[in-house]
C-alpha cells in the first residue's frame, strides 16, 4: 500500500475514532466529580481491616490481589521472553570472539568507577527501604524493585562483580525472579490452606503503622520486589550482552 | 476547562498512532506506542480524581477526610508494569529484525506478503 | 481544577506530540525520559503519589535505559557490518 | 469450591519454579513439569465444568464478597461457557505439548515456561467476571503470546510477524483499557455484574455505546475480525506449530467469547432497545471476515498460512453465530467453536507432521511427500470434511443451529455465506491434502533451495516418532465427536441460554442467589434443509479442490483466461496483507471508526 493510501485510510479512521472519542469521554463527570462508592468504600475499609495506612497498598495487594499476582507474572513472561528472543541461535548464528572484558561495558576512568561504587550502597538501602514501607507509605514491591535493580546495575557499571561472587549473574537473577514470582503466588496458596480463599490474609495485622502490619502485605511486597528485580535486570542484561548475532553469510 | 484532562488523554492517543502510522523505524514506532499507553493513564487517574483529594494514605490525616479514588492508581500501577514488558519485548523483537533485515525502516522489510 | 494541573497537562501533552514528532530515535530515549518526569509530576498533581513513583523508576529510568540499550546493540552491529565491507 | 482458583496457580506455580531451578534442568524434567502442571489444569477445568451442570458458581479471591451491592474483591465466576472454553484450552494445550515433546528447537524450560503463562492467561480469561481483571489475563495470555509467536527467531518472517502481532494487539489492548475507563468512570465499579446493573440505571447514551464499541474493537484485534485481521495471517503462519494449535484452536475464539460476555453479561441491560442494531452490525462483520478469510485461505501456498486465513474465516462464522444474539446462534457458535477448535487443531498437527519430516509448508515443495504417512493424509482429510461441515461432523450441527437462526431473525441471505466459506475452505484444505499425500496436480519433482522456511530440527529425520501421531488422530476425532457423542448439542444449547441471562448472572454474583441449574434443550435434529445445504457445500469444495488440482489439464486458452481474471479480481485483496505495520495499524483505526459509525447509527 503507497503512503499517500496509507494517510488517506488513517486520515479516514482518525477522524471517526476522533468523533468517537470526544462523544465517549463526553459523557464523563466533570473532571474532579467522580463518585465512585467502590473506591471510596475500599479507601475507608484499609484502616480498619488491615491496619495498614497506604488504601493503595491494600487495594494491590489484598482487595484486588490476584490482578497484582497476575501483573507480576506478565513482567515475569516478558524477562523470559526477552531471553528467548535474544537467545543465541546454535546453528545459524556464530558468536565474534569477544573478550569477556567487553561483553558488559563498564565505566571508562577511575574516579567514575569509585563514584559508582560508593553509590551503590545507598541506593541498595532506598530500595529495600521502599520495598519494606509499602504498606505505609508511597512505594512498595515493583517502585522498590527497580531501584534495587539499579543498585545492581551499578555494579555492573562499576566493572566488578561484588556480591554475586562465582555465581552467573544472569542465573541467580533468574533464580530471584522465579522465586519471586512463585512466592507470590505460593504466599496465596497459603491463604487458600490456612485461610480458605486464596490470596485471603493468614497472618496477623499488627498495630497501624508500624513495619509489621497489614498481614501478608509486606511479604508480598517481598517477593514483588525479588521479582521485579530479577526480572528488569534481566531484561537490561540481555540488552547490555555486547555479543553480536550475526547471520552467517550476511556478514 | 473540566473537559481538559480527557482531551489530553485522547490527544495522546491519537497523536502516538499518527506516529506509528507515519515511522520510518522500529525503535521510534515502540516509543510511540508508549506513548499511546500513557493515553490511558492520564485517562485512568483523571476518571478517579476529586476535587481537593488527597492522596488514599493515611499515614498523617484523618479518617474522614475527602480522598481520591485509590483503585484508578492501584489500575494505572498495573499499566505501567504492562508499558514496561510490552516495550522490553517490542525491543527485542526489533534488535532481531536489524539482525534479520539490517534495516529498522518498516517499509525495507516484507518477509510476509498476500 | 488547579493552575498545576491544567500546567502540567499542557506540558505532557506538549511532551508526547515532541517525543511522536522527533524522529532520531536517540534523541526520543532522551526526551522519553523528560516527558516521562513530566508525567510523574502529572500523577502528583493528580493526588498519586504511588503511580509518580512507578513512572519515575519506569518511564524516567527503566525505559529509557531499555532504548539506549538496545539502539547501542544495533549500531554496534552496523559497525561490525561496516567493518567488514 | 476451592478449585477454582487452581485452575491458574497451578501452570503459574510451575512456570515461576521451572525458572528458578533453570540452570539444573533438563530437557525431560522441564517437560514433564510442564505436562503435569497442565493435566493438573485440565483436571481442574472438567471438574469446575461438571459442577456447571447444577448453576455457575462464584469464587471471591482474598474472601472479599459484596458488601451492601459493592463487589470488593475479585471473582472468577464459572458457568458452563467459561469452563467449556478453559477446558477446550488446556486440553489443546496438552496436544501441543505431546506435539512438540521431540522438538529440538523448544530450549528448556523457557518455552515451557511461556506455554504454561500462556495457558495460565487464557484459562483466567475465561473464568473471571471482572472487567480490569480479564484485561490482566488478556494481557498474560498476549505477552505470552507474542514471545511464542517470535521464537523462531531465526527466521526473517518470525520476526516481522511478531512485530506485527505484538503492536496492533498492543493497541487493541489500549482501546479495551480506554473501555474499561469510560466504563469506571461511569459505573464506579469493575465487577461485571456489577456493572451491568450500574449501566442498566443510568442514561444509555453516547458513553455506553463507545464504551462498548472501544472494548469490542479491542477484542476483535484479537479475535481478527476484518479489518483488524491482518497480523493474524503473518504471526500464526510463523509460530512454531505446537503453537498455532493453541493460537488458532482456542486464542481467536476468546475474542470473540469476550463480546459476548461483556455483551450479555454487561451492556445488554443498559442498551437492550437496540439489539437490532446491533445484531446487524455484527452480522455484516461477521460475514466480511468470513469471505475475507476464505477467499485468502484458497490462495495460499503456504499450508500453515492456509489454514492461519482458514482460521479467520472461522471467527467470522463464530461472528455471525454470535451476532444472532439468540440461543439458537450462540449455541450454534459454542459448537463450532470446539468443533472447529479441534478440527483446525488435527490440520496443524499434521501440517507440523509434515513440516518435522519435512522442513517445507510450501505445497509447490511438498507435492507427493505425504505418500509416506497414511495416517496423517487421514488426519488431514478428516480435519477437511469439518470445514465441509459434512454430517456427522460436529461443524455440521453448528453449521445447522446458524442456519436455523439466520432463517429465524431475517437474515436468510447470510446462509449463502457460510455455505461458500465452507466451500473454500474444505476445497482449499482438499486441495492441499491432495497436492501431499496423494501427488495430484502440478509441479515438479521438489528442489531443494536454502530460502525457504527453515527447519525446526537440525536435519530432516527418516521417520516420525509415534508420539506425535497421538495427539493428531486423537483431535481429528474428537471433531467428529463432537457431533456423534448424543446431547451433547443439547447440551450447548441448554448452556446458551445459561450464558445470554444476564440477571441470572447478576442475581449470583451480587445477591449469591442460586443460578438455575443448566436445562438440557430439546432433541436436536438438524432440518433437511441442512443437509441440502451441506450437500452444496461439500460439492463446492470438491470443485474448488478440482479446479486448482486439475486447472492445468483444461484447454489452455480458457483456463489462461479464467485464471487471469481471477487474479485481477483478487490482486487488490493480496495487496492490501502487505506485511507493513503502518498500514496494519492505519485499517485498526479505520475499523475502530467503522465500527463507531455504524454502533453510532444502530445504536443510537
Amino acid at each position: 500500500m503507497s503512503y499517500r493510501l496509507r494517510m488517506v485510510v488513517f486520515g479516514a479512521g482518525v477522524l471517526g475514532f476522533a468523533s468517537l472519542l470526544i462523544w465517549g469521554l463526553g459523557g464523563l463527570p466533570d473532571f474532579g466529580d467522580f463518585a465512585g462508592r467502590y473506591g471510596q468504600y475500599l479507601a475507608h475499609s484499609a484502616l480498619p481491616e488491615r491496619h495498614a495506612t497506604s488504601s493503595i497498598a491494600v487495594t494491590t495487594f489484598d482487595f484486588r490481589g490476584v490482578d497484582t499476582l497476575i501483573e507480576e507474572f506478565i513482567l515475569f513472561t516478558a524477562a523470559v521472553g526477552v531471553v528467548a528472543l535474544l537467545r543465541v541461535h546454535r546453528e545459524t548464528e556464530e558468536v565474534p570472539a569477544e573478550p569477556e572484558a567487553t561483553r558488559w561495558p563498564t565505566a571508562q576512568s577511575g574516579a567514575l568507577r569509585s563514584l559508582i561504587t560508593a553509590l551503590v550502597a545507598p541506593v541498595l538501602v532506598l530500595g529495600i527501604d521502599i520495598v519494606l514501607h509499602g504498606h505505609l507509605t508511597p512505594g512498595g514491591g515493583f517502585q522498590g524493585g527497580v531501584i534495587l535493580m539499579s543498585a545492581l546495575f551499578l555494579v555492573y557499571l562499576a566493572g566488578t562483580h561484588i556480591g554475586l561472587g562465582p555465581l552467573r549473574p544472569m542465573a541467580a537473577m533468574e533464580t530471584a525472579e522465579g522465586i519471586g514470582a512463585a512466592g507470590f503466588a505460593l504466599i496465596g496458596l497459603g491463604g487458600l490452606i490456612i485461610a480458605g480463599a486464596y490470596l485471603e490474609n493468614f497472618l496477623p495485622f499488627g498495630a497501624p503503622n508500624h513495619l509489621v502490619s497489614g498481614g501478608a502485605i509486606p511479604l508480598l511486597n517481598i517477593a514483588v520486589g525479588l521479582e521485579v528485580m530479577g526480572a528488569l535486570l534481566i531484561v537490561i542484561g540481555e540488552f547490555l550482552d555486547q555479543r553480536l548475532l550475526m547471520q552467517k553469510g550476511k556478514l | 476547562m473540566s473537559f481538559l484532562p480527557y482531551a489530553v488523554a485522547a490527544w495522546l492517543f491519537l497523536i502516538g498512532l499518527y506516529g506509528i502510522v507515519t515511522s520510518r523505524n522500529l525503535v521510534h514506532l515502540v516509543v510511540c506506542l508508549s506513548v499511546v499507553q500513557s493515553s490511558t493513564y492520564v485517562l485512568l487517574l483523571a476518571v478517579g480524581y476529586r476535587s481537593g483529594g488527597t492522596a488514599p494514605i493515611y499515614a498523617d490525616i484523618s479518617h474522614s477526610e475527602n480522598v481520591v479514588d485509590p483503585i484508578v492508581a492501584t489500575l494505572t500501577l498495573t499499566d505501567v508494569v504492562v508499558e514496561a514488558t510490552v516495550v522490553a519485548l517490542l525491543l527485542a523483537l526489533t534488535v532481531q529484525a536489524h539482525r534479520r533485515f539490517g534495516t529498522l525502516d518498516p517499509n525495507e522489510m516484507g518477509a510476509l506478503r498476500g | 481544577m488547579t493552575a498545576v494541573q491544567i500546567a502540567t497537562l499542557a506540558a505532557v501533552a506538549f511532551g508526547g506530540t515532541a517525543v511522536v514528532l522527533a524522529r532520531d530515535p536517540a534523541r526520543q530515549a532522551l526526551m522519553t525520559s523528560v516527558y516521562g518526569l513530566t508525567l510523574a509530576i502529572l500523577f502528583l498533581a493528580f493526588q498519586a503519589p504511588d503511580v509518580a513513583l512507578s513512572q519515575i523508576v519506569v518511564g524516567a529510568v527503566a525505559l529509557p535505559a531499555m532504548i539506549i540499550y538496545a539502539l547501542r546493540k544495533i549500531i554496534r552491529r552496523e559497525e561490525v557490518d561496516r567493518e567488514d565491507r | 469450591m476451592t478449585v477454582a482458583p487452581l485452575t491458574v496457580v497451578v501452570p503459574l506455580v510451575a512456570a515461576g519454579l521451572l525458572t528458578a531451578v533453570a540452570v539444573r534442568l533438563n530437557r525431560a524434567v522441564a517437560e514433564v513439569v510442564a505436562l503435569a502442571a497442565t493435566l493438573a489444569t485440565v483436571t481442574f477445568c472438567v471438574i469446575l465444568l461438571a459442577r456447571t451442570a447444577s448453576g455457575s458458581e462464584v469464587y471471591w479471591f482474598g474472601g472479599w464478597e459484596t458488601h451492601r451491592g459493592i463487589a470488593v474483591g475479585v471473582a472468577f465466576v464459572v458457568d458452563a461457557f467459561g469452563a467449556g472454553l478453559a477446558t477446550l484450552c488446556s486440553v489443546l494445550m496438552v496436544a501441543a505439548l505431546v506435539l512438540m515433546w521431540r522438538y529440538r528447537d523448544t530450549d528448556p524450560p523457557h518455552f515451557q515456561t511461556l506455554m504454561l503463562l500462556f495457558l495460565a492467561g487464557m484459562v483466567g480469561f475465561c473464568l473471571s467476571g471482572d472487567l480490569f481483571n480479564m484485561f490482566v489475563f488478556f494481557e498474560l495470555m498476549s505477552v505470552a503470546a507474542f514471545a511464542l509467536a517470535g521464537y523462531k527467531i531465526d527466521e526473517d518472517e518470525a520476526v516481522e510477524g511478531s512485530l506485527n502481532f505484538a503492536v496492533t494487539n498492543t493497541i487493541g489492548s489500549f482501546l479495551i483499557l480506554t473501555g474499561i475507563a469510560l466504563v469506571y468512570g461511569r459505573t464506579g465499579a469493575l465487577n461485571l455484574a456489577q456493572i451491568s446493573e450500574a449501566l442498566a440505571a443510568g442514561p444509555s447514551d453516547g458513553l455506553v455505546v463507545v464504551a462498548f464499541c472501544l472494548l469490542a474493537a479491542g477484542f476483535f484485534v484479537k479475535a481478527a475480525v476484518v479489518p483488524f485481521h491482518f497480523w493474524l495471517a503473518d504471526a500464526y503462519a510463523v509460530a512454531p506449530t505446537p503453537v498455532c494449535l493453541l493460537f488458532a484452536g482456542a486464542m481467536s475464539e476468546l475474542g470473540i467469547y469476550a463480546v459476548g460476555r461483556i455483551w450479555f453479561d454487561g451492556f445488554a441491560d443498559a442498551l437492550v432497545a437496540h439489539g437490532d442494531g446491533l445484531r446487524t452490525v455484527l452480522i455484516v462483520a461477521g460475514c466480511l471476515t468470513a469471505l475475507v478469510g476464505s477467499v485468502m485461505c484458497v490462495l495460499q501456498d503456504h499450508i500453515k498460512r492456509l489454514l492461519a486465513f482458514a482460521t479467520i474465516a472461522y471467527v467470522g462464522v463464530f461472528l455471525i453465530g454470535l451476532g444472532l444474539l439468540g440461543s439458537d446462534g450462540v449455541a450454534g457458535a459454542a459448537v463450532y467453536i470446539v468443533a472447529d477448535g479441534f478440527g483446525k487443531a488435527a490440520l496443524f498437527a499434521a501440517a507440523g507432521i509434515v513440516q518435522h519430516r519435512r522442513h517445507h509448508v510450501s505445497l509447490r515443495r511438498l507435492r507427493s511427500f505425504g505418500r509416506g504417512l497414511p495416517l496423517t493424509g487421514v488426519v488431514w482429510a478428516l480435519g477437511a470434511l469439518s470445514f465441509a461441515a459434512l454430517p456427522p461432523f460436529g461443524s455440521f450441527f453448528a453449521k445447522s443451529l446458524l442456519e436455523d437462526g439466520l432463517s429465524k431473525e431475517g437474515y436468510g441471505w447470510a446462509t449463502a455465506v457460510l455455505i461458500a466459506t465452507s466451500a473454500l475452505t474444505a476445497g482449499a484444505a482438499l486441495r492441499a491434502g491432495g497436492a501431499i499425500f496423494l501427488g495430484l496436480g502440478e509441479g515438479g519433482p521438489p528442489e531443494a533451495t536454502e530460502d525457504e522456511t527453515r527447519s525446526e530440527e537440525e536435519a530432516p529425520p527418516d521417520r516420525t516418532p509415534a508420539v506425535m501421531f497421538v495427539p493428531a488422530v486423537l483431535l481429528a476425532l474428537a471433531a467428529l465427536a463432537v457431533g456423534v457423542v448424543p446431547g451433547l448439542v443439547e447440551a450447548f444449547e441448554g448452556a446458551a441460554v445459561q450464558f445470554m441471562n444476564g440477571s441470572s448472572y447478576a442475581g449470583t454474583v451480587l445477591q449469591g442467589g442460586n443460578a438455575p441449574p443448566i436445562e438440557a434443550g430439546q432433541a436436536y435434529s438438524a432440518p433437511a434443509s441442512a443437509y441440502v445445504y451441506s450437500a452444496i457445500g461439500a460439492l463446492g469444495a470438491v470443485i474448488v479442490a478440482a479446479a486448482m488440482l486439475f486447472g492445468h489439464r483444461a484447454p489452455r486458452s480458457a483456463s489462461r483466461r479464467l485464471s487471469r481474471v481471477g487474479e485481477w479480481a483478487v490482486a487488490p485483496l493480496r495487496a492490501l496483507h502487505s506485511g507493513h505495520i503502518g498500514d496494519y495499524v492505519a485499517w485498526l483505526v479505520l475499523g475502530v471508526g467503522l465500527l463507531g459509525g455504524s454502533f453510532a447509527i444502530a445504536l443510537q
